[in-house]
Order: structure tokens, then C-alpha cells, then sequence
């Protein structure tokens, strides 16, 4: 039991730890992971607590980073990579699509990659380029993959334990922006969470908001704005992108008739357009208006002085809720 | 100005293309007598892909990647190695890997469209699946490299590469993370002039392949890859200093591709006739019966009986591969994941209901 | 006037020429597209008759040659690099992101990219691994790209001469399936097409079939099939998946209120999800049926002896179509 | 066993540490007194330097990545450089981009997120943007050396990275690609000694970082990177060969990183106050400046005038950037295309209606 409340990114340095503790085979490497405890501070003291061996500092290149990554994973071992920064996984998708999501389909299950790639994401920080952009849309139609994007500090724990314990490659998604938002008590007891399922945040029965990472801040916030009117509305936490628990939103706009996803990447083609084929496809009956989807719009994240222009926002989300309500 | 660092690159040879010896034989080769089961092994892999070539042309494979003329590269390579050492290869390189127990119906299963192939059975289950993302191979390696040292287990990663592959960012980074972790590596890279229809000398301006392995700090050496002899001195050196922790090797063996790229490919598009000729005065097959003949160790024959044993040997794989049945449809989904995703389950199932197995 | 019908890749051959021949600032690049004339031939003779400046074999890298691209299209030229393979495209994902798709964007105009992006792409040729992959959904949600599909011989003339002309990057995907499939006059006249067309190729009001690349021949064979029983299928072919002509497509669902989208590539976060998600948002009381997807299962598409149970099909197309009409 | 090949990496180093020449100046400084305006340009940027650095503690700024010590490796490249030829920077080559006509206030726009800081006014408009993924630009200067190369332009183009970056496979693919279509490049690879937090010799196996360029055939050369007659030298030697047509240079600039990272890193987590204040002794500036008055070229009247000079004239671009207004939202949309898709233009006008500007 942790004593005190941690946050997101607290939660994630204290899974990162136990499971280092508890399994001699988990490394972590990646750019400044090491003395530095990343720029991020996400493994803060786990190279001085447990030695040069597990925590490893590479040289610059993400080629390399998941190159060596599936090298080992595929060899026994369970490395947690780190991609610096989300711009900066562009050079791993070889990889990652080539080897680590094939190797035990290819192989016909001999040899297989339970590796982690864990990458801060999104934007709203005040980043230089390249270091604000939600490209989960690259990863989602690559068969092989889960894609987890936790939102909490409680779920970020159990959650990377579980992405770790996978025998499976895994692409953890941080949300940056939340990393220090928040605290929450996250009993360090080395239980993991399920990957593939959809959290409900809030009841409600007006209306369905689905979203991920760190647009849940926003979403809530929508949320209780919309309360404030009298408007109940449901909120969803995907968590787990791939594979999708669409039977939690299934459900949900079966009850409500009405739903509004957010996400911060580019609309066309981002993972929203899934989650809204699917209702298309399988709650058509159930709808009372046409799904809304709140998100970048199809363009790249701007610097920092126009990003939060870009971004979703309570009040485009509000905005958009009230036009689903709108249709009888 | 003065001399910050300097390099020399040496070129490996003991067996001339007349099958005499151009020095001494090397620790590698004790004695004569050690090279006829690595020659058997060479006439092996060659009736092997000729009749590969034979299937192909029937229309009983698919695209096949033949290794005519990379006998003796292929061959020294996988003697070298020791079961518990991981071999990750391109797609040509059967000779390392018959030495390492891989069945031949294993190698028509994979290019004749059939997943199977990469169970490698009869190989160690460690070593890596062919590798089509070129070079790619060599990081991978590198990784196993890492897992073996930070484990602290005494095995060596080897990867073969092309001319071609050499010029691949990948390959670099092998050879960058190698030397950055002083990694149990050895980078072979098999120059056999082309890649596919792309020149060696367009792949890049460095006098040899070799000398890429400077860039990481690396053992470099330059090796007649058609000289049995020069191809085991060579990963001798190489594994040693790998196992001794004393860090990792570029080997650049020179070679040459005597048939098309693949069975898909037509050569005469792009190389002389006369460069072929050529290579053919130099191929390593004949040099090194030449020599076993002279010393005695090999003879018509021998040679008669052995060609006869390899035939039906092929002949027994080929059709093994050809009674193997196709998959059925839900090896689609079975080696996915280790949990099978609920919408998996549920394409699996739809599958299987459109062949009518529901 | 080309007196001759000629294939698929005969026109973007046909279209290489033109433009290497009225533009200096054309080159071609890639592997073995010079004395070899590419793997598929699409640059037979255009080294020999234009020379080893204008065709260029590079290095075997993916990386250098999308590096080189966007070098050189940065400063003036307008370079047409080729992919070998659909599978050998990642590693050209990160110039292709993180530069190409931004350059004008960085640089507030200052600097862009007129470059065109040429890959032999999907399934069902008896290829070797990693020669039949369909990755459009890479680039589908990347701002500042455009994606063109071809399939027929004059649209491949036409889209290609529009995107080697365009100021800005193109992705070029060519569906080796139907390389040769079938001749048609294709005037050697250097006239383009639009790079935001969908092209109606048959007209319906029963349902409406979406499809793009190698799978318009499966489509427009359901077509014929559901005509058999006196079904008047619609048929678009996209063509041009980014941007996306939607209101082609709204125009037909509004008149149909039934569709089906096909696709090779695995269904999940495919870029059929993006269509069906727009006929959620935009067009949901048109629609009288769920909208319907056909395409390859989430999972990597098999070596050959299994592959075309792995393509989407005639028979599984008539089958959604039929799904769809089925409802009242 | 024969040798191959054999290559040697020279150390260029004119300005010894104490201000002293430890070798006749080269034929890049025909006098001393060709040193006087890079003197002040050094002087000039440290200044600009240590105000942004402020700026960003007021929060006036976002993340900046300081050049403190690096004044002699990045005036002296840009220095060496025609208004026509390319430069590619990572992010933190103000000194050579001010050399190139830069505009102070570009840099903090850029670092104070706004694009417009890319429009580089008053550089040669065809130079590179800066560029965050790391070594990339190599690459993309490799591309336009091409370029130029194929329409028979008379111009070269030089790209920076750090040491940290000559990791990068993009490093590699630029060497392999330059020296593969001899290409008019010039790879400035200055090693700082620290890339963020991980030290050079964690980057690679190799005893230089020059020797890299061996990799490719290139011509390779090792440089104190805080002696500007040194860099000044070297990118004479790689920009005639360039020019002539003989193809790229690697050139290994050491010197060292004073500052943290950026303003977002604080390198005591990582590193010796011992090993800063060793460096501090072989800085650039002292070094020069010393010789300069020995020379009687320079004097402490000369330096306050300076530092006055230089002092306003930064001041005056921190105001013209804080007065810069912020983007209209349509500048979002505005570069994308050339010609805008019809959904960007629906999007476009639902952000203006956003902002009540519909
Ligand atoms: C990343 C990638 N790009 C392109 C190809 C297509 N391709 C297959 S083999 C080959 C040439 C390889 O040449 P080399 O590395 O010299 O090996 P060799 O075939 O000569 O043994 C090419 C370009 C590929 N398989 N992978
Ligand atoms: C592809 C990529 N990976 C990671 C980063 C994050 N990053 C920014 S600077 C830097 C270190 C660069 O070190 P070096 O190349 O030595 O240049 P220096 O900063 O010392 O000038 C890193 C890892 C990045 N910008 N791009
Ligand atoms: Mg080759
Ligand atoms: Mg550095």
C-alpha cells in the first residue's frame, strides 16, 4: 500500500519498479531512462535502485531502441521500451508492424514479443514541435498490437502491469498532459487490470461521451457542465483502444441514443472513426441522432502558442453534446 | 594536425580459385580431413536449390530465392555456430541452416506460401524466421545479443545480410548498438555483387563492405566468401572475441549471386554474360573438391554416391512438401495473440462459417 | 494517342514518360528502377530513354530514398520515389510525417514538398511475405498528405500526372492485383484527373457499393451478381481516399440508404471506418440499413495458399449487400 | 592475409586552449585579423544566448536549447558558407544561422511556439527549417545536395547533429547516400560531449565520430570544435572538395555543451560540476580572445563597445518578439495544402466561427 496519493506518472515509475522487483526479465531501456530517470522523471531512481542492467540507456535512435527491443523480447526477455517523446515513434513502426506485431504469427507461435513501448503523448504542455501529437491512428489497424492509453493514476499502474505480463507487444500511450494533474492512492500490490476493457467514468442515460487519455479531463468537465443543465450524460474511459471493448459503448448508446467521441488526433481516419463504424454498423437502431466526433482537426498540432485552438475542448465537446440532444 | 585514430581492413584468403593454397590453413581447420563434411554439405545445399528451382518452374513453389554460388558462405557460416547461438538470416542462406538441422521441406513450406516453414523444425527453436524486411535481421540480433549478455549466458548472435542489405539503416544500427554494448555479434555481410539488379558499387563509396564495422568501433575483415577455408578462419575469429566479450565483427564475405536475384527475376536485364562467366572461374564449389581430390580426401566416387544420396534426400523433402496440406483457415487468428481479442474470436468464427464449418 | 490498349501499369509508365519528358524537374527513384525497369516494370525503359539523371537507383534503404525525396523536393524538384513493396514502406513513415506532410506547414509556406510517393500495393499476386500488405490507414490520418488509389489504366494515367504536379506529397498506391487485369485507350495526352474525385462506376439506387484499388473488380462482379437478382448496386471507386470526396458518397447513401465498404486491409481503424463514420455523423436518417464493411480480418494477411480467404471476396461482398437489404 | 584498405582519422587543432597557435594558421585564415568579425559574432551570440535563457526563466519563453560553448564550431560553419548553398541545422546552430542573416527574434519565435519563426527572415530562403527529429536534416541535406548535384548547381549543403545524433540511422543514411552518389555534403557532427543526459562514449564503439564517415567512402576529419581557426579549416578542406566535385566530408567537431540541455533539463542529475568547469577552461571565447590581444587586434575598450552593441541590439529583437501577436486561428489551416481540401476549408471555417470571427 502506497501511504500517500500518487500521480499518473508517479503510478507509473511504482509499477515499473515492482514489476523490475518481482520479474528478472523486465528491463527498461530507452533514451535518458537511465541516471536521468528520463525526461519525464517516469523512471526516477529505478537505475540507481536496481543497476545499469535494468535500466539501460541507448544510444540516440529509436530504430535501434525497437530493433533491440524485439531482439530481446523475442529471446525471452520482457523490455519495456521508452519512446521519448510521441514524435519521435515514427522510426519504430518498422519494427513494431514488421516484427514485434508478427513474430508469433509468423513463426507460428515459436517465438513471440512480450514487449512494452511506453510513449508520452498528446498535447497541451507548451511543447516544442513534435513533442504534442496523438498518432494512435497508426498503431490501431496493425493486427498483433493492443494499444492502452490509461487515464488515471489507478489505471496506469494496473494497466502497465498488465501491458508488462502480456505476452504480447503493447503500446502504452501516456497522457502527458495529465501526468502530475492529479493524485490518487494506487495500492502498490502488484495487481494488474484487464486490457480490454472500456471504463464507465460516469452513469448516465442522455447521452454516450467516449473518449481516452488525457481528453477525459475535458469530457468530465463537459459532463458536469452538462449536468448543471439537467442532461445525464455516460462517460467512457476507453482505456484499452486495441482490441476494443465495443460492448461497454454498445451498451451504453443503447441506453442514451446519443454519442459524442473526443479525441485529440486529427479527425479523418483517427480511431473515432471506428468506434462511430462500429455503431454505424451495429447499434444502428438504437440511435437518436448522428454521432459526433470532437477532436484535432486535420491538421497538425500547431506550436504551442495556437495548440490549445487545436485541441478539443469542454466547451466544443458541450457544443457538440447539444447538438446530439437537439434531434428529437 | 595530428593522427587521431587509423584502421586497417585485411582481406581473408587461403584457398585460391585454382584449389591451392595460398597460405597455410588456419587455426580453423586443423586439418584437411575437417572440410569434407562441409564440402558434402555444400554439394548438398546445391542439388537442393537446384531442384528448388526445378519446383518453381513447374509452378509447385512460389517466388524461391536461390544460393547458387553462396555454398561455401553459407556452409562455413552455420558450422560455425553452436546450437545455443542464435542465427538470424535474410532469405538465401540454407546452407547455415541445414547445418543447424532445419529439414528442406521447411524451406519449400515457407516459399511456397505456408507459414510452417518458420517453425525451423529440426533447428534450434531460438533462431529467427527468414527475414524479408532487409537487414532488419541484424538489429533483431543485436537485441538477442543484448538478452544473452545481460543475462550472462556464453552465446553469440549471428546475422547475415546482403551487399545490398549493408547499405541499410537497420545495418547500421546494428553496428552502432553493437559497439555501443560491446554486444556477442557478428554482422556477416554476403557480397555477391548485387542486389537484385543494383551494382555493389552503387550501394555506396566505401572501398569495402567491411570497413562499415569502423563506424562502430568494430572487428572488421574482408573474407574470400567462395574459400571454405578463409569463411571458418573468419567467424573463428569473430566468435571468439564475441564469446570473450571482447564485443562484435563485421565480416564481409565476397561472393557472387551465379543465378537470378529470385525465380521472379531475370538477370540478363541488368549483368553481363561475361561477368558471370566470370564468377564461374571463381565459384567455391569446384576450388575446394580440386583441393580435397589433391589431398587425397575425395574422389569420383565418392562423389557419385554422395550426389545420389543428396537426390533422394531432396526428393524425399520435396515431396513431403508437397503432401502437406494447406492450413486451415483459422491459423489466420490461432497464432495472433496468446489471448485471442473477443473481435478476433468473432472474425475467427465468422471464418470458419463461410467455409461452412461453423 | 496511344493507338494501343494498355494495362494499369503500362499507364503509369506511360504517365512517367510524359512527365519526365515535359518536366525537368521530374526525376524517378527507387531500387531497381533503372536498367531493370522496377520490379513490376512500371519504369521499363524510361532509364534508357531518359537517362541514369532523371531514373536513379538508390541504395537499398527505404529511409534514404524517403530522405532524398523530400531533400529534393524541398529544394525544387519534383521527385517520384517508389516503394518496392507495400511492406517495405515503414521505414519511410517518419520523413514521410514528420517532413514531407509539414514542410509548407513548419514553414509557414516558406518551403514544401511536391513529391509523389509510388508503391505497388495489397494482396492476392502469390507473393512472398511482406509483398501484399494494404497500409493505407497509415496515412489516411496524417494532415498535410494526400492518398490516391488508381484502378483502371486511365485513372492511373490521369491521378498520377495530378500528383506529380501537385505542390504537395502524395502517396501513390497501386494495386499490383489488377496491374495487368485489363487494357483500355489510354490517350497519351498528359491530361490529369482531380486528386478529390470519387468516381461513380456504376449507377443504383438499391444499395451503394464503396470500395478502392484491386477490390473495384470484386465489387463491380457483386454488382453484376446482385443484378442477376434485380439489385441496382451503385459502385464508387474513391480513387482518392485523402481527401476524401465525401459527397459523392452522401449523394448516394441519400438515394440508396444501404452501403457496403470494402477494403483489403484489416477491418479495425481501416480507412472504411472513416467513411462509415462520416455516414454516421452526416448521413444517419438516409440510412435504412447498418452500414456494412467487407474487409481483410484483423489479422496479417497470410502467406499465399491461404491469402484469398483472407481478401475479401465476391461472394462476401454479395453476402453483406444482401445483410444490408435485408433490412425493411 | 592482405590488406584491403587502411584509413587514418587527422586531428585539426590551430588555437590551443591557452590562446596560443600550436600550428601556422591554414589557408582558411589568410590573417588574424579575419578573425576580428567572427570574434564578435561569437561574442554577439552569447549574448543573445544568455538573455533568451533569461527570457525563458520569466516564462516568456518556452523550452530553449542554449548554444553556450559552442560559439566557434557554429560561427565558423556558418562563416564557411555561401549565401547559395543549404544549410540544414538541428536546433541549436544560432551562430551559424545569424552568419547566414537570421533575424534574433526567429529563434525565440520558434522556441516561443510560433511557426513563423521558421520563415528564417533575412537567411537564404532555401535553408532548412530547424529540426526536431533528431538527425534527420542530414538526410534531407543529402537530398538536396542531389538536387544540386543533378542540375549542375555549384552549391553545397551542410547539415548539423550532435554527437547523440550521429546514432541516429538517418546519420548513417546520409554518409551511405553521400558517399554512394558523391554528393556535395558536408556532415558537421559536433560532439558536445552529452546528449541530454547520456555521455558520448555511451553513443557508440567507435574511438571518433569522425571515423564514421569511413563508413561511406567519405573523407573524415576530427576538429577541436572550440578553436575556430581549426573549424574554420575544415570546412574549407570538405567545402572545396565538395565544390570539386570529390564528394562529402564527415567532420567531428568537439567542444561541449556549458549549459544544460535546454532550460528544461538540469544536467547536475547527470554530470560533474569537476568535468563543467574542466571544459569551461577550453571554452571558445577566452581562447580566442586571448590571441586576438596578442595580436593587438583586440582590446577591453573594443569589448564593453561590443558588448553595449550587441546588448541592445538583442534587446531590440526580444522586444520585437514580445510584440509579435499571437497567429490568427486560420493559420492553422493556411499552410497545409496549396490548394485546400474542401474538409480543411469546412474545418477552417468552424474554427473562425469558434472564435465568434464566422
Ligand atoms: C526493406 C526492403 N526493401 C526492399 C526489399 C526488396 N528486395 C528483396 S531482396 C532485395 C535485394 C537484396 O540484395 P542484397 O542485400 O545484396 O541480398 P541478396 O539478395 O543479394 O542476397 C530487395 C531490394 C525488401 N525485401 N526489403
Ligand atoms: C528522433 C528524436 N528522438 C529523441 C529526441 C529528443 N531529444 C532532443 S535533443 C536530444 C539529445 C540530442 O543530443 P545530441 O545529438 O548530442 O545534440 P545536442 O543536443 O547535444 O546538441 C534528444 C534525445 C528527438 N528530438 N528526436
Ligand atoms: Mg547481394
Ligand atoms: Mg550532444
Amino acid at each position: 500500500m502506497s501511504a500517500q496519493p500518487i500521480t499518473l506518472i508517479e503510478a507509473i515509475t511504482q509499477a515499473l519498479a515492482w514489476e523490475i522487483a518481482h520479474d528478472p526479465s523486465v528491463v527498461v531501456l530507452g533514451e535518458d531512462v537511465g541516471v536521468n530517470g528520463g525526461v519525464f522523471r517516469a523512471t526516477a531512481g529505478l537505475q540507481q535502485r536496481f543497476g545499469a542492467q535494468r535500466v539501460i540507456d541507448t544510444p540516440l535512435d529509436e530504430t535501434t531502441i525497437a530493433g533491440l527491443t524485439v531482439g530481446m523480447a523475442s529471446q525471452g526477455m520482457k523490455p519495456v521500451a521508452e519512446a521519448q517523446f510521441d514524435g519521435f515513434m515514427y522510426p519504430m513502426v518498422d519494427f513494431i508492424v514488421c516484427h514485434a506485431a508478427r513474430m508469433r504469427y509468423r513463426t507460428r507461435g515459436r517465438l513471440h514479443c512480450p514487449m512494452v513501448l511506453r510513449v508520452p503523448w498528446g498535447g497541451g504542455i507548451r511543447a516544442p514541435e513534435h513533442h504534442s501529437e496523438a498518432n494512435e491512428a497508426i498503431f490501431t489497424n496493425v493486427p498483433g498490437l493492443r494499444v492502452v492509453m490509461p487515464s488515471s493514476p489507478q489505471r496506469a499502474y494496473g494497466l502497465l502491469l498488465a501491458a508488462i505480463r502480456d505476452p504480447d507487444p503493447v503500446i502504452y500511450m501516456e497522457p502527458k498532459r495529465i501526468y502530475r494533474q492529479y493524485k490518487e492512492l494506487v495500492p502498490d500490490d502488484g495487481q494488474a487490470l484487464p486490457l480490454d476493457v472500456c471504463y464507465v467514468l460516469r452513469d448516465g442515460c442522455d447521452i454516450t461521451l467516449v473518449t481516452w487519455g488525457a481528453q477525459v479531463k475535458e469530457t468530465l468537465e463537459a459532463a458536469d457542465r452538462l449536468a448543471d443543465e439537467g442532461i445525464r450524460a455516460e462517460v467512457i474511459d476507453v482505456a484499452t483502444l486495441k482490441p476494443l471493448d465495443f460492448a461497454t459503448i454498445a451498451e451504453s448508446v443503447a441506453k442514451t441514443g446519443r454519442c459524442v467521441i473526443v479525441h485529440e488526433a486529427a479527425k479523418t481516419a483517427g480511431f473515432g472513426a471506428e468506434i462511430a463504424a462500429r455503431i454505424a454498423g451495429e447499434c444502428l437502431y438504437d440511435l437518436l441522432a448522428p454521432v459526433e466526433r470532437v477532436t484535432g482537426y486535420d491538421t497538425h498540432i500547431p506550436l504551442f502558442r495556437l495548440e490549445m485552438k487545436y485541441l478539443p475542448s469542454v466547451d466544443k465537446i458541450v457544443a457538440a453534446a447539444r447538438r446530439a440532444l437537439a434531434h428529437a | 594536425m595530428t593522427l587521431a585514430a587509423s584502421f586497417q581492413i585485411d582481406y581473408l584468403q587461403y584457398l585460391g580459385p585454382d584449389g591451392r593454397l595460398v597460405a597455410p590453413l588456419p587455426p580453423a581447420v586443423p586439418e584437411p580431413a575437417a572440410l569434407v563434411p562441409l564440402f558434402k554439405q555444400m554439394l548438398f545445399v546445391r542439388t537442393f536449390d537446384g531442384k528448388a528451382i526445378a519446383l518453381q518452374r513447374t509452378g509447385k513453389l512460389g517466388t524461391y530465392a536461390s544460393c547458387l554460388g553462396h555454398e561455401a558462405t553459407h556452409v562455413g557460416i552455420g558450422a560455425s555456430l553452436r546450437p545455443e547461438d542464435v542465427f538470424a538470416p535474410s532469405y538465401r542462406e540454407y546452407g547455415a541452416q541445414f547445418a543447424r538441422g532445419l529439414r528442406p521441406r521447411d524451406v519449400l513450406l515457407y516459399w511456397g506460401g505456408d507459414e510452417r516453414g518458420n517453425l525451423l523444425t529440426g533447428a534450434p527453436a531460438h533462431d529467427y524466421p527468414w527475414c524479408v524486411p532487409i537487414a532488419t535481421q541484424c538489429l533483431m540480433a543485436a537485441g538477442a545479443a543484448m538478452a544473452f549478455k545481460l543475462r550472462g549466458e556464453p552465446r553469440i548472435a549471428v546475422a547475415t545480410c546482403g551487399d545490398g542489405g549493408s547499405s541499410k539503416t537497420d545495418f547500421y544500427a546494428a553496428v552502432n548498438s553493437t559497439g555501443a554494448f560491446t554486444l556477442p555479434v557478428v554482422l556477416c555481410v554476403i557480397n555477391n555483387g548485387w542486389a537484385i539488379s543494383v551494382p555493389r558499387k552503387a550501394q555506396t563509396g566505401a572501398q569495402t563492405l567491411a570497413q562499415k564495422g569502423i563506424a562502430g568501433g568494430l572487428h572488421c575483415l574482408q573474407v574470400d566468401g567462395n574459400d571454405l577455408v578463409a569463411v571458418l578462419e573468419a567467424m573463428r575469429r569473430a566468435g571468439e572475441r564475441a564469446r570473450a566479450g571482447e564485443g562484435g565483427s563485421v565480416l564481409e564475405f565476397v561472393t557472387y549471386r551465379l543465378h537470378d536475384h529470385t525465380t521472379a527475376d531475370d538477370a540478363r536485364r541488368y549483368r553481363s554474360e561475361d561477368e558471370v562467366k566470370a564468377a564461374w572461374q571463381k565459384e567455391p564449389f569446384l576450388r575446394l573438391r580440386t583441393f580435397l581430390v589433391a589431398q587425397g580426401l575425395w574422389d569420383d566416387a565418392q562423389e557419385q554416391a554422395w550426389v545420389e544420396e543428396c537426390g533422394q534426400r531432396v526428393d524425399a523433402e520435396i515431396n513431403a512438401y508437397l503432401e502437406t496440406p494447406v492450413q486451415p483457415v483459422e491459423a489466420m487468428f490461432d497464432y495472433l495473440y496468446a489471448d485471442m481479442p473477443a473481435d478476433v474470436q468473432a472474425q475467427r468464427a465468422a471464418a470458419l462459417a463461410q467455409e461452412g464449418r461453423a
